[in-house]
């Protein structure tokens, strides 16, 4: 099928929902730059943070050619708000077990290992089938990211089993990770019209037919690391959808700051 | 003295150290003086800056500002392995650092107070290191040399940015270049006395010169660094704070005023306006990873017990 | 038998029971369980609200949401005082909460997602609040009637101050406007829901009728708040998103649509979109203070031990 | 002498760095609602956060006043940047031991109560002094603000001699909340061009001249507390000049992020 009998609405709900996970997971990874619990992983932390930047900057790119105007990738991550950004609630959690918006406190390696885990247990099978996108531009995205995310996938895997069957309190830590966490994913796996509609134009992928290649990385890891597969089950999020945390709030009013405070500067 | 007459004519005819080398336990003690005070002046040197990462005003910057954090980062790594080679432990210097014992470069002690505060870092706060480290990169010791080779060709890189963001900020709002200036302000004193005490007042410098581990003298150092950064400082459009600063024909150099040594001296000796906090903040993080440092040890003993049994 | 005699006499004549009359056990566990549930749904009410503080758009409201909140904290200590008077203690209850034997109301489940829901808590939360609380005031235990006759009127004052806050937006930029609509179309459904099941599914209701606890039955008060509220939704010119919704000239009420009382009860058992880090936030702040409480306690020992001393 | 002999803008600098300084004090205390140790003291906080607020915005009102033009008490509050405010160092400071700052972390409730007492111990006086200010609002604003820093003092003052004086924990936990936070307070005592001319006007008060006052106090309470008095020595911030800590930016990005995203707006 043809990539131009997308609607342009379509292609651009679809591209900054992959952008925006993007942006947001590297936002969070990136507050451990400098503060992580040994150097050669602040060093990875942030490679990955910068893959994840690369991978919102091509997106965005991609979406503000098809818009046209004066639009760059950074009107995306700069001049929205928090009801339009379209990513998974799990990415924009602060890297801490359940805990409101204001309240401040120590981040948890366990949880930022976690999360990374379940997300690029998700994005390596989707960019795989994204390299296949009926929209070219996407699909050449997507054989790039596929390689990031692969090493990233790779890098949390090793933590996750270290953690998890390392000392009696990594593994207590890294259960409570997967605990708070898990629920969230069930966001994978609910549908939306823009997905709907990017599949059926043979742009998008459909996520749901994923579960299974990802439970499969899930249960493996998980028991390697002698950890419990905690239940999904509680609250769906609908982050994709624009209804987001508390927290989508405050790393959006963090991120803008500089860039709203002197509107159509250059930088 | 057979051996320390060997060294010192390796030395002399511009040779390398190597580590299974003899060498006398003073230039070992000072070369991992200096390596680890270096090594941890990049990791602390990671703070400043990572300030602004979360902040950066667009994607690209933030990308070129992470990867240059990131790249602080790996330098600290080269600097500590090359300290190794002296037989010291990684773990035995960061808590010479955590405890205060150990030293970083005083001027990661000012606080980074606005986006442009990048720009000035990577401008004059590099180039002033690059300045004191080229010289470095024909070190007596073979490790730090080669670290030290690698390190500046990235140092240089991440200056032209620095350098370039306020070229484009000074092209921007009245604001943006108010920005500039203000950090310019802030930081063209501190880096002047990056180049340390002045020559008359330096007390390691001559036995380091001996060794072939200093080459050029602090003064001689900082006047390269104020002739080299006067002309970029007219092409960007910033005024350089001090008002002594005129090209002097007579001497083909930039006659300047006289740093504050006391605000040095005060900075140094842990009362800057953020010593305590960038401390504080590396024994935080320190102390928070230590669980994590735990469980992969743990976890590598008993991959180690089950590969045994294994074997067994 | 005379005494249970004389505790419903009482009550069915309007009486109050004061804390050192006899009262049946029954009667003790439900009020404590309605005072205490009471008590945690103010305390933890003050965290959706109180995510909003620091990011107030004028100090006028800074200074009015804080004071709001700062309410709520006071109906908590009256209300926890209140279940005192039957024979628990504080640490009991919040201990109840911690480990979530004990509930509180589910509504602040929900998270606060932009600045308009700050006037949507105040004009429907606490709306159908006092629509709740009100028959409360005439509640046949005499401490917790008169909590709530302090409560309800602290309240109403928060009502209105929501609905102005509302109206001052709704009289703003298209963007203010877009902001309230979506805060509505987030908190109407669950604002019903707060009336609690249908009066067929209610389980506690008979018992409570008769013992004076509760006088009007949820689906009576839920009926009074569309029919109060759909008027004043009006005047404001949001849309309650319900396509149901509509005046019926025979009943004299408005007519509404079926509440997802599945989401209510999953989010009443645990899987509401914030109940985690509600909870979790609670009991961070205890963990976080135990030093502080003990310290409290050590020093008050200190004094008592010191007075002893200088009196014996 | 009369008011108006004041320079208008020495004024106006004299009345934001005391609007300043209540506003950022307010902001930080605000954190806690909500996650106190205690709901008494929830509520007490909250009431001198109010205090603060109503403080900064009858300060804010006068320079509005003096300003005329379209300025209110908003405009000082919301549109100005980190380096126009006012405000001591030492009241910008997170809830927290020293910390760079984005490096996220647990507050403390000991940090938070120790800085309320070396603030309200210099407000008690200065406030005294200000009764007598030659600009008549100012003197009726102090009167009125004396009254809450009386109160701030007492409530600050108990609980550093409960923290000091409770167990072997909060002993030291308290000790080094007033190590960490003493150098902070010299910048009390540093003079600057508007606050000389607002004293040469009889508008303003010398605060070097209540050091010694402010120093009986924090000697008998520490030693009340069985604390040392730590030193003060080191560097010395110049808040009220403009020159701030890596801390205003974030407490201003927080506090005006709605304001802002909005111009023009009415709230």
């Amino acid at each position: 099928m043809d990539a131009l009998a997308v609607d342009t609405s379509v292609l651009t709900e679809y591209l900054l929902h992959l952008g925006d996970n993007a942006l947001v997971l590297a936002q969070r990874n990136c507050q451990w730059c400098g503060v992580g619990p040994v150097l050669e992983e602040d060093l990875a932390l942030a490679n990955q943070s910068l893959d994840l930047i690369g991978q919102a900057r091509l997106l965005y790119q991609e979406v503000a050619r098809l818009q046209g105007g004066d639009a760059t990738e950074d009107t995306y991550a700069y001049w929205r708000d928090a009801h339009q950004f379209r990513n998974y609630v799990l990415l924009e959690l602060p890297a801490s077990l359940p805990r409101v918006g204001y309240a401040q406190g120590d981040m948890d390696w366990g949880v930022t290992l976690a999360r990374n885990f379940l997300y690029s247990a998700l994005m390596v099978p989707l960019w795989e089938a994204l390299q296949a996108s009926a929209h070219a531009p996407l699909a050449a995205i997507a054989a790039k990211s596929l390689k990031e995310a692969r090493y990233h996938l790779r890098h949390a895997s090793e933590w996750v089993v270290r953690l998890g069957d390392g000392t009696d309190e990594s593994h207590a830590r890294m259960q409570a990770a997967f605990d708070h966490l898990m629920p969230y994913t069930q966001e994978f796996w609910t549908s939306s019209d823009f997905e709907r509609a990017a599949v059926q134009a043979g742009v998008g992928v459909d996520v749901a037919a994923l579960r299974a290649p990802w439970q499969a990385t899930v249960e493996a890891t998980l028991a390697e690391a002698t950890l419990r597969v905690p239940s999904d089950q509680g609250h769906v999020p609908q982050g994709k959808l624009g209804v987001h945390s508390e927290h989508l709030s405050y790393l959006l009013g963090e991120l803008q700051v500089v860039a709203r405070a002197h509107p159509g500067a250059q930088w | 003295a057979d051996k320390l007459a060997a060294f010192q004519a390796r030395i002399d005819a511009d040779g390398r150290i190597e580590p299974q080398d003899w060498m006398p336990e003073a230039y070992r003690k000072t070369l991992i003086r200096q390596i680890s005070q270096h090594a941890h002046s990049e990791v602390v040197g990671m703070l400043p800056e990572g300030n602004w990462i979360t902040r950066a005003p667009s994607l690209k910057r933030k990308a070129i500002l992470l990867a240059k954090v990131q790249d602080e980062g790996g330098h600290g790594l080269y600097l500590y392995s090359a300290a190794e080679t002296l037989g010291v432990s990684r773990a035995e210097l960061i808590e010479q650092l955590l405890s205060g014992r150990a030293k970083y470069s005083s001027i990661f002690n000012y606080p980074t107070l606005n986006w442009a505060d990048v720009g000035v870092i990577g401008w004059l706060v590099d180039g002033a290191a690059i300045m004191n480290q080229i010289p470095l990169c024909r070190c007596s010791y073979g490790p730090y040399a080669r670290a030290m080779i690698r390190i500046c060709k990235e140092e240089s890189f991440h200056q032209r940015q620095g350098y370039e963001l306020l070229l484009t900020m000074m092209r921007g709002t009245e604001e943006q270049r108010r920005m500039v200036q203000d950090a310019v302000n802030r930081w063209w004193w501190k880096c002047l006395a990056m180049f340390g005490p002045p020559d008359s007042a330096s007390v390691h410098s001559e036995q380091s010169m001996r060794w072939g581990i200093k080459r050029i003298s602090n003064d001689e150092l900082r006047q390269k660094f104020v002739d080299a950064t006067v002309p970029q400082a007219e092409v960007l459009g910033v005024t350089l704070p001090d008002p002594k600063l005129k090209w002097n024909p007579e001497r083909g150099h930039y006659d300047f005023g006289e740093i504050d040594w006391e605000e040095f001296w005060q900075t140094v000796n842990g009362h800057g306006p953020c010593n305590k906090e960038r401390l504080g903040t590396r024994i935080k993080a320190h102390r928070d990873g230590a669980w994590v440092r735990d469980a992969a040890l743990a976890h590598a003993r008993k991959q180690r017990e089950r590969a045994f049994k294994a074997a067994a």
